[in-house]
């Protein structure tokens, strides 16, 4: 089964929701370790991106992401805005101007996502940042998709790992991001980022089923 | 929705933009607002000819930036969401407004949000064919600046640097002169700051950290985000020094130095106890043998209602006293006009 | 004394002369300042044949009065102890050390301390043959004003009028045409104020009252006191007409009339909610047709930390716009120099 | 037995004891309807008082009196400063060049320093202020006085007419000084002001034993 504009869409909304429902948590997170904005950020530009998907649906799925990553980019400010917003355009040119995707073309567009996330932000893994959630769901949707398997099981892959990858996080000392002017008292928490990205790929899966 | 926090606003979602119309009115001598995408500009931009002095941060660090949007220092400000930098969007209509012709100039506090917008901005400004130049201030020596950390951050440095650039660029400096004179000022100025009381985020709704009665941060930034270091309380005599001696050691300043000495409060703290730390710091520069020539002292770059303060140390020459020196009128700063 | 509070101080008893200290290394270019008794002056006084125009009370409220001392406005400030009037020892040097030999005139808020000490030193200095006036505001709609009570409490609308006299002052207006200038200006301004939280007094060591979450004060004054009534937090399009409409009903201010608007910080609260505040403001009064034709927003007379604001409404004629937009160059209020 | 310019001092001494023993507690009680520096302000003029006495003690009750008068003037500030100051001030020209003073002295001084502060303050009876200390005070000094009394029998009555005094303003809703803007709140609240003049008449009644 292809995975067609409008169900990528969908898929979108669906994060809004979960991103909505996620703000507080979120905030309390980024709280904890950073300036406690990074729920507010993301529910402020996915807010937008149905605003704007209620008006017009673009008719590939690269265009929908193409349209999610400029709405991120302008609405969300932040670490998170350039960081996500980057990602969707890189997801947005890998998959070009197909009508429908496949689990190839998914985990393609995955991986395009992290190396435009690590382009911009030069954050490695054990760095404490959404790279820590992304890196290992890139690497597990490339090996469900090479081994044959569908969209849907490309996304819950990525979603696992990223949970897991995002639970990782958890004992790091942060370099990059603000988290990171804690110094060791870093440790011990979630970095927020690590778990919106762990979200927003567990409703996509859960979308793609 | 509903206020769920002990602030004088109406919507949490809505309070940059809701101050922002207070700021227009307040100012329609000075500035102009545009909100979509929000952006502050001097009344008279653009400027022919002169090149464009743009800034901009996430909000709650007022006057930081719109404050200093006027003659003789900055031409447009671009208040982000609150302690969340503003987008490329407003970043690239500041310098869409003000350009006169001899481009711009950004500057940019060192976040990497802060980094990462200015830097696209600056990408499609340039592909429009207006000349683009960044400086990225980082001059909180409370934290570790390496190839492996997201560097220091951009603390009260950045309120000297917009006045001396702002002078330069008024006086018909160009680009080129504008930002190796950013470079230079952004080199040889340091900062650290401390909090007794933490500061609330609107939509947050909760205290950005909890303090015990006795217990203060030391080498917090502006964000509402802890310090390095949670200490006892102690008294003035102690807690300047705590401040001063990392600054000094840092760059470093030393005997014979001549500075600018910047006693910045957070935003909640008394200007009685602002006034009573830069006592103690002038006394202790003294002592060290550097002459402080210029000072500010006030709230000037603050962290909403946060209690507390930060030293700002600039080195200065002559060049620099002057620039200090020249006629400022913005909301926050003013002399001479 | 240890400290027992979380403030940047040393000790409780010495905060003030502490402060000063801060105070005159930062600001020598427009003050002098003497210790015992504590007196602020400007750094050219006396000036000959100008009318000193002294204020003073308690501490804690800055940059009320120091702050206001130079060209264009205070000739001498008489800091007392925190939120404390000064003593008549005070208020007598400061008026020997500025008669130009034109005579003063003493600004004095309505507070019972106030008042006795600054008839007792107009008593001494009238003994000394200098001719002083006093002039008492007493602008707080907040405070029932009657035979029977210590009448209304002076708050924001003292800064006003220390501008506009001082402006008059340094013109060269005599005694006389100060005093009644001070008497107009004292009788149409009017003033209100709320508090989101309290402030802590130094030697006091607590809260001067204490608010749950989600309570305020309305009606508070300037010395940490409770206000008049304890109500639940609102949103500020509530919370200003709740300062406003009392203001306005007093004198009363109608359409037609032309007003400054001035919108108050009380220490702690963050410019942002400020400029907000003074947003709803400016649009309440434009559609019962007042003109707001000058303002003033910030933290200008406080009460220490604490969080909330005041809103001010003086009256205006041409005479008084002229008198507010002359040069004044002082620590906090600088235009024109 | 008379008292003389050193009783005098050693009292006013105890007094400055007494105020600093009860700072805290009369900083709480004008934190309560006031703005919490009725002890403060008391202990610092006291303070400086005893320094000024230790320096030199002047040769008459009356000279004592003068003193320190112009010390809490000079050094207290505030409502208190005026007032007590006025008090000392029109106690030290009643009693006059008097090498001692007899009972009918001293209630005489207590009558001049109550027609002093309600002619600076112009508070009366029932305005919840230090006159509701001092009246009652006063009219007991008085008729102990007359009937005969020494002067530690006058300042025992007068320490314990003060004491009801001040317990009376409890429940009186404030109409002068700072507890006034507080309206019906103020109700409730012992004066500050009242409870320092119990105290101060209470010591020195313990010192005239
Ligand atoms: N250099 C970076 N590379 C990758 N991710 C980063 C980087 N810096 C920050 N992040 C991510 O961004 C998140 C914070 O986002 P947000 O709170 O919205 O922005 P800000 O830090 O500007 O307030 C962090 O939790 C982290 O996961
Ligand atoms: N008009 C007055 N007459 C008599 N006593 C007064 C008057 N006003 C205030 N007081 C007394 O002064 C006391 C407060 O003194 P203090 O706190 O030192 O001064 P302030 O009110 O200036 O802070 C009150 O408790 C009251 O007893
Ligand atoms: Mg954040
Ligand atoms: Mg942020
Ligand atoms: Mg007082
Ligand atoms: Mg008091």
């Amino acid at each position: 089964m292809g995975c067609t504009a409008e169900r990528v869409a969908e898929a979108l909304r669906a994060v809004a929701r979960v991103v909505a429902e996620h703000r507080e948590e979120l905030v309390r997170l980024d709280r904890e370790i950073g300036d406690g904005d990074h729920g507010e950020n993301l529910n402020r530009g996915f807010t937008a991106l149905v605003s704007k998907l209620d008006g017009d649906v673009p008719g590939t799925p690269g265009a929908v992401l193409k349209s999610a990553a400029t709405t991120l980019i302008s609405v969300v400010g932040g670490a998170a805005g350039p960081l996500y917003g980057t990602a969707f355009l890189r997801a947005a040119t890998s998959v070009g101007d197909a009508a429908e995707l496949d689990a190839g073309a998914v985990a393609g567009a995955l991986r395009a996502a992290l190396e435009g996330v690590v382009a911009r932000g030069k954050a490695a893994v054990g760095d404490k940042t959404m790279v820590d959630a992304l890196t290992p769901a890139v690497a597990a949707a490339s090996s469900v998709a090479a081994t044959g398997g569908d969209v849907a099981g490309v996304l819950a892959a990525a979603a696992e790992a990223a949970e897991q990858g995002a639970e990782s996080t958890v004992p790091l000392v942060a370099r990059k991001g603000r988290a990171s002017y804690l110094g060791e008292r870093s440790a011990g928490h979630l970095d927020p980022g690590a778990r919106s990205t762990a979200l927003l790929l567990r409703t996509l899966a859960g979308s793609a089923r | 929705m509903e206020v769920t926090v002990k602030k004088i606003i109406n919507d949490p979602a809505t309070v940059v933009a809701d101050a922002l119309r207070g700021m227009e009115l307040a100012h329609a001598d000075l500035l102009d607002v545009q909100y979509d995408p929000a952006v502050v500009v001097r009344v008279d931009a653009p400027v022919p000819r002169k090149v464009a002095v743009v800034s901009g941060g996430g909000s709650g660090h007022e006057p930081l930036h719109a404050g200093f949007v006027g003659r003789g220092m900055l031409d447009a400000a671009c208040p982000g969401a609150v302690f969340t930098s503003p987008t490329p969007d407003q970043v690239l209509a500041a310098v869409q407004r003000t350009n006169g012709g001899a481009g711009a100039l950004l500057i940019v506090k060192n976040y990497t949000g802060d980094v990462l917008n200015f830097e696209t901005a600056a990408e499609l400004a340039a592909a429009e064919g207006i000349e683009v130049r960044s400086v990225v201030v980082d001059d909180d020596v409370a934290v570790k600046d390496s190839l492996h950390t997201a560097g220091r951050r951009g603390v009260g440095g950045t309120v000297l640097l917009e006045k001396i650039v702002g002078a330069a660029a008024e006086r018909g400096v160009d680009l080129d002169g504008c930002e190796a004179l950013a470079r230079k000022v952004a080199g040889q100025v340091r900062s650290m700051g401390l909090a007794l009381a933490p500061c609330t985020v609107p939509h947050a709704g909760e205290p950005s950290f909890t303090l015990a009665d006795d217990e203060m941060e030391l080498g917090i930034g502006i964000h509402g985000e802890p310090g390095r270091q949670r200490v006892p309380v102690r008294p003035a005599d102690s807690l300047v020094p705590a401040l001063l001696d990392p600054i000094l050691g840092d760059l470093p300043f030393g005997a014979g130095d001549r500075v600018l000495l910047f006693t910045n409060g957070m935003g909640g703290t008394p200007l009685l106890e602002l006034y009573l730390a830069h006592g103690i710091a002038e006394r202790l520069l003294a002592e060290r043998g550097i002459t402080v020539r210029r000072r500010l002292v006030g709230p000037y770059i603050t962290s909403l209602e946060m209690q507390g303060m930060s030293l700002t140390l600039l080195k200065l020459d002559d060049e620099l006293v002057e620039l200090w020196d020249a006629p400022v009128r913005t909301a926050a700063l003013r002399w001479g006009l």
